[in-house]
């Protein structure tokens, strides 16, 4: 196991505190907590957003706490989600009387977690809700299992919510903004190596030299299948494939966001974008704005994700407003 | 069956036996899941023994609150709510009680197992820890009906469990990240069943002794 | 050699085009050339800036082009300097009549190249003068050898330098800017794994399970020594350390770069981070800002380098102006 | 020695050893520099061959031209300069000649190696390319004085080259990207000398035929 590292039981505390010491204009940690929130929080006048999921997919979610997205994100031990405590006293910082609004990946855990904070937090008469956040077209959407896995495009969910959030919009308002954008943003992924949790000390699972595993998930769960190792060009065409059969992007605008899971370098990345865009243009779908980089990471796993959301003009606005935090700044 | 201090020697017999197990539980969720079940539970568990050691309690409801409690609060995953909700409901069943006879420990199971049911929306045959209590539960129904002694009940209990798990090995999961994969889950044991059935074990063993 | 490519050979020539279809708003590559600059380049009314060297780097160098950063990037093979006729149409495409400032890394190849290039351009009437980035404190500074690599820090030469040619300035005063920045930074990385070349197809060399590689340049060049792999806090002990001994940075004021190679997590660099300020507090040394990311990366490689700058008031000024480039933008 | 179409043959010869090098040239750069020695001079040797191949050119001066231009402008590193400055020189020396003698092959010999001591900054003795290059010319300046046959005396100047790459093997190096190492330098050959050997004797070779 190469990682630089202490102790693998203490990552997520040191994490916060490298977190907190860098970026002193943007966060504050709470006091005993694995929380970060806004320098300022509670922000007034506006519906406050909280985040959060197991640690390992940094700069997500702490990265994204600032002006113009989240106001306060919960760091749960490394792919674990965090527990209701955490949410809660999140909840509490960063709360006014506008409420706040719970983004929450498709997880069970996650899910359940962050449910009993929300019941705890209600109990304060806070006033509480939530979304989900399922863009993973890796998992088939049907009734029989858990539903799909929020990935990537949950980024997507905090930049365009956290906009409407700022313009001091209601909490039924600020919802539906986030649920729209659910409702349009897909994602599909793939790993060419496995990640190591600091605690586990070895690897998920091991993939042989010219082996990828497709439909990969964000914590090292298998995705769809495996297969051998193609072009760059045949990556991207399976996976945008996948979501433009999911989705009717027909005629539309798109960001397009592709997401490196932390191995595969930026220069893949602009490959892999160079693709998207090729495909995009081919079925007369526009791009409208695009991100490469690194936003929801999966420990050192190599490989990358495309996300897709499919934009109208409340959207266009909304993602355009400024954002000022410490992993996406947009002027 | 098992008062104050059982109850407390049965969570350290957890908390040892879930540390033990550590690696083997977190090594079935690798295969379907994150890899981190074992580790999950052993930081519950540590907790727990941590909360138990340093606190006094008055009764058994007293001891399975705080267990409930720092399970919840410890570990987090879908884990961390689940047994945590169990141990919370299992300990609302006997409050005020000294002693837990049978027929408690039925009803406490069976609340306990209503609890995960409610907060994971799960109902057996979905590969997740339901197939591992509720065979338990049924099991210890019956034995409580033909007036089984209870250490025989226990012990059938834990049986129905271990059957409950390997039935898991036969099904597609349908709940949890396991159920991500589709039909390649099947084949594999459900850990969460792995460790409640470890769990019914233990609590078996520590009353008979 | 598990890669997101297409074709060992036309690596950079993807990236660049991947870039453009991104950061369309920033960037634009001259036709035919392996070339970035400025969108409306040239900028009128400023000394232009370019930089460049081997590709392999993202996002040094094309995506620090843009507003308060650089005029242009050229990008060379995968680790091989730019040829010089490279340099000369990015110096063309940016010149002014206030002249152009080359932003170059310390290594043979690349001096020759960029110095070939500038010979060119004179030859065309325009001014042209360079400043050579040498803050890589694992090579020794002796007469002796070609002195120190330029790495991580030559980011901050852009910034700052970005920052002073957009006032306006002449290039006597602009190449000042450059050379005190210079003067003050110092970087030193370690690391975990190897990478590889694509068209080579297999890693420079290899380190065993528990091994590093401390002083490693940036393109897999050998560092100082190999040892036992160490915990975060003792790695940045040793790296701090080093710079701490070869600048008197004593009640000065830093910039902190933490910088990753590529496969080391953010999570990672913020442990990193952590401990980089706790020597710092225990120096009495204060940390004005941090920066925590890939800036300068080595291709997959695993490790990172930190990089201390030290400021006085003009350069604290510079560093916090404004820019707006794909890669680092400041508000 | 050499005319126009041997020149021609000489360069075709030189791109075809290079291409087979090309792996062992980049193991010697691995060792001490950045791996890419023989990736660099095949891309370059590669396009002086498409140049030869596609164009016509008059003088054995016009195609060491197109080379170092060649060079100059499709490798880039040190070794692109380095060469093509090397190549340009040598084209210079013989402008206007139809035929290469020894004492035309000696000067050229001389000029390219002051180019690439003067855009390298570099002397013998640093571990560089230079160490292969200022033997040999010691050497067919030497046979050129005793009035040596061409075949002898490019083959003296040869073997120099070789002693020097053995050379290298001893020194630290001072220059280049090798330079980085100090003391762990020691132990390995110079790329840039063994392809200054390789073309050397590649020029010989060719020459004798
Ligand atoms: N919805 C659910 N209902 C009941 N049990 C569940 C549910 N989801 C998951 N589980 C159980 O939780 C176990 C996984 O726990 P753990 O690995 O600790 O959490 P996570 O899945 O968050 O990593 C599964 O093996 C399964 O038995
Ligand atoms: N300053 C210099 N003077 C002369 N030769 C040099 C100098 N620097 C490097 N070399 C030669 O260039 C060779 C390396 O070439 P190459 O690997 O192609 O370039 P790079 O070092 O840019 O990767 C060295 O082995 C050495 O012989
Ligand atoms: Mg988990
Ligand atoms: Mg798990
Ligand atoms: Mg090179
Ligand atoms: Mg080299």
């Amino acid at each position: 196991m190469k990682k630089v590292i202490n102790n693998p039981n203490n990552v997520v505390d040191e994490l916060l505190q490298g977190m907190v010491l860098a970026h002193p204009d943007h966060i504050r940690r709470l006091e005993g907590f694995e929380v970060l929130v806004r320098k300022n929080s509670p922000i007034e006048g506006k519906v406050a957003l909280v985040s959060g999921g197991g640690s390992g997919h940094e700069p997500s979610h702490g990265g994204f706490v600032g002006t113009g997205m989240l106001d306060g994100a919960v760091a749960g031990a490394v792919f674990t989600s965090p527990t209701p405590d955490q949410v809660y006293e999140a909840v509490k910082a960063v709360a006014g009387p506008k409420g706040v609004l719970l983004i929450v990946k498709n997880y069970t855990g996650d899910i359940m977690n962050f449910e009993m904070a929300k019941e705890m937090a209600e109990a304060d008469d806070i006033k509480v809700d939530y979304v989900v956040v399922n863009d993973d077209v890796a998992v088939e959407n049907s009734t029989w299992t858990t539903g799909r896995r929020g990935i990537a495009g949950t980024v997507l969910v905090h930049k365009i919510t956290g906009a409407k959030a700022e313009t001091g919009a209601e909490l039924p308002e600020v919802k539906r903004v986030a649920e729209k954008v659910i409702a349009n943003v897909r994602s599909m992924g793939l790993a060419l190596t496995p990640c190591i949790v600091p605690a586990a000390g070895k690897p998920n699972f091991t993939l042989a030299e010219n082996e990828m595993e497709v439909g990969m998930g964000i914590h090292g769960e298998p995705g769809t299948h495996r297969e051998a190792l193609k072009t760059a060009d045949e990556m991207v065409d399976h996976l945008v494939g996948k979501i433009l059969e999911d989705l009717d992007y027909t005629g539309g605008e798109v960001v397009v966001l592709v997401n490196g899971l932390a191995s595969t370098p930026l220069m893949e990345l602009y490959i892999v974008n160079k693709r998207v865009h090729e495909i995009l243009a081919s079925k007369g779908i526009k791009v409208y704005k695009s991100l490469v980089g690194e936003f929801m990471t999966s420990l050192e796993m190599a490989g990358f994700s495309v996300t897709l959301l499919k934009l109208d003009e409340e959207l266009k606005e909304l993602f355009d407003a400024p954002a000022d935090t410490p992993a996406f700044k947009s002027l | 069956m098992a008062n104050k201090d059982k109850v407390f020697d049965v969570i350290m017999a957890i908390s040892d036996i879930i540390e033990e197990k550590k690696l083997y539980l977190t090594q079935l969720d690798a295969a379907i899941g994150d890899g981190d079940h074992g580790l999950n539970m052993a930081k519950g568990f540590g907790a727990a023994r941590e909360k138990l050691e340093s606190g006094s309690f008055q009764t058994p409801s007293d001891i399975l609150k705080a267990v409930g409690m720092a399970l919840i609060s410890k570990v987090g995953g879908a884990a961390g709510p689940l047994y945590g909700t169990a141990f919370l409901n299992a300990s609302k069943v006997v409050a005020g009680k000294e002693e837990i006879g049978l027929a408690d420990f039925t009803a406490m199971l069976e609340s306990a197992l209503d609890g995960v049911k409610s907060r994971g929306k799960a109902v057996r045959g979905e590969k997740t820890m339901v197939d591992a209590l509720e065979p338990a539960l049924d099991a210890l129904k019956a034995a409580l009906d033909e007036g089984t002694a209870p250490e025989e009940a226990l012990n059938r209990a834990v049986k129905a469990a271990e059957e409950g798990v390997a039935f898991t090995k036969t099904i597609r999961a349908t709940k949890g990240r396991a159920s991500y994969l589709g039909d390649r889950s099947i084949g594999h044991e459900d850990p969460g069943a792995m460790s409640s059935y470890v769990i019914l074990k233990t609590i078996a063993e520590t009353c008979s002794r």
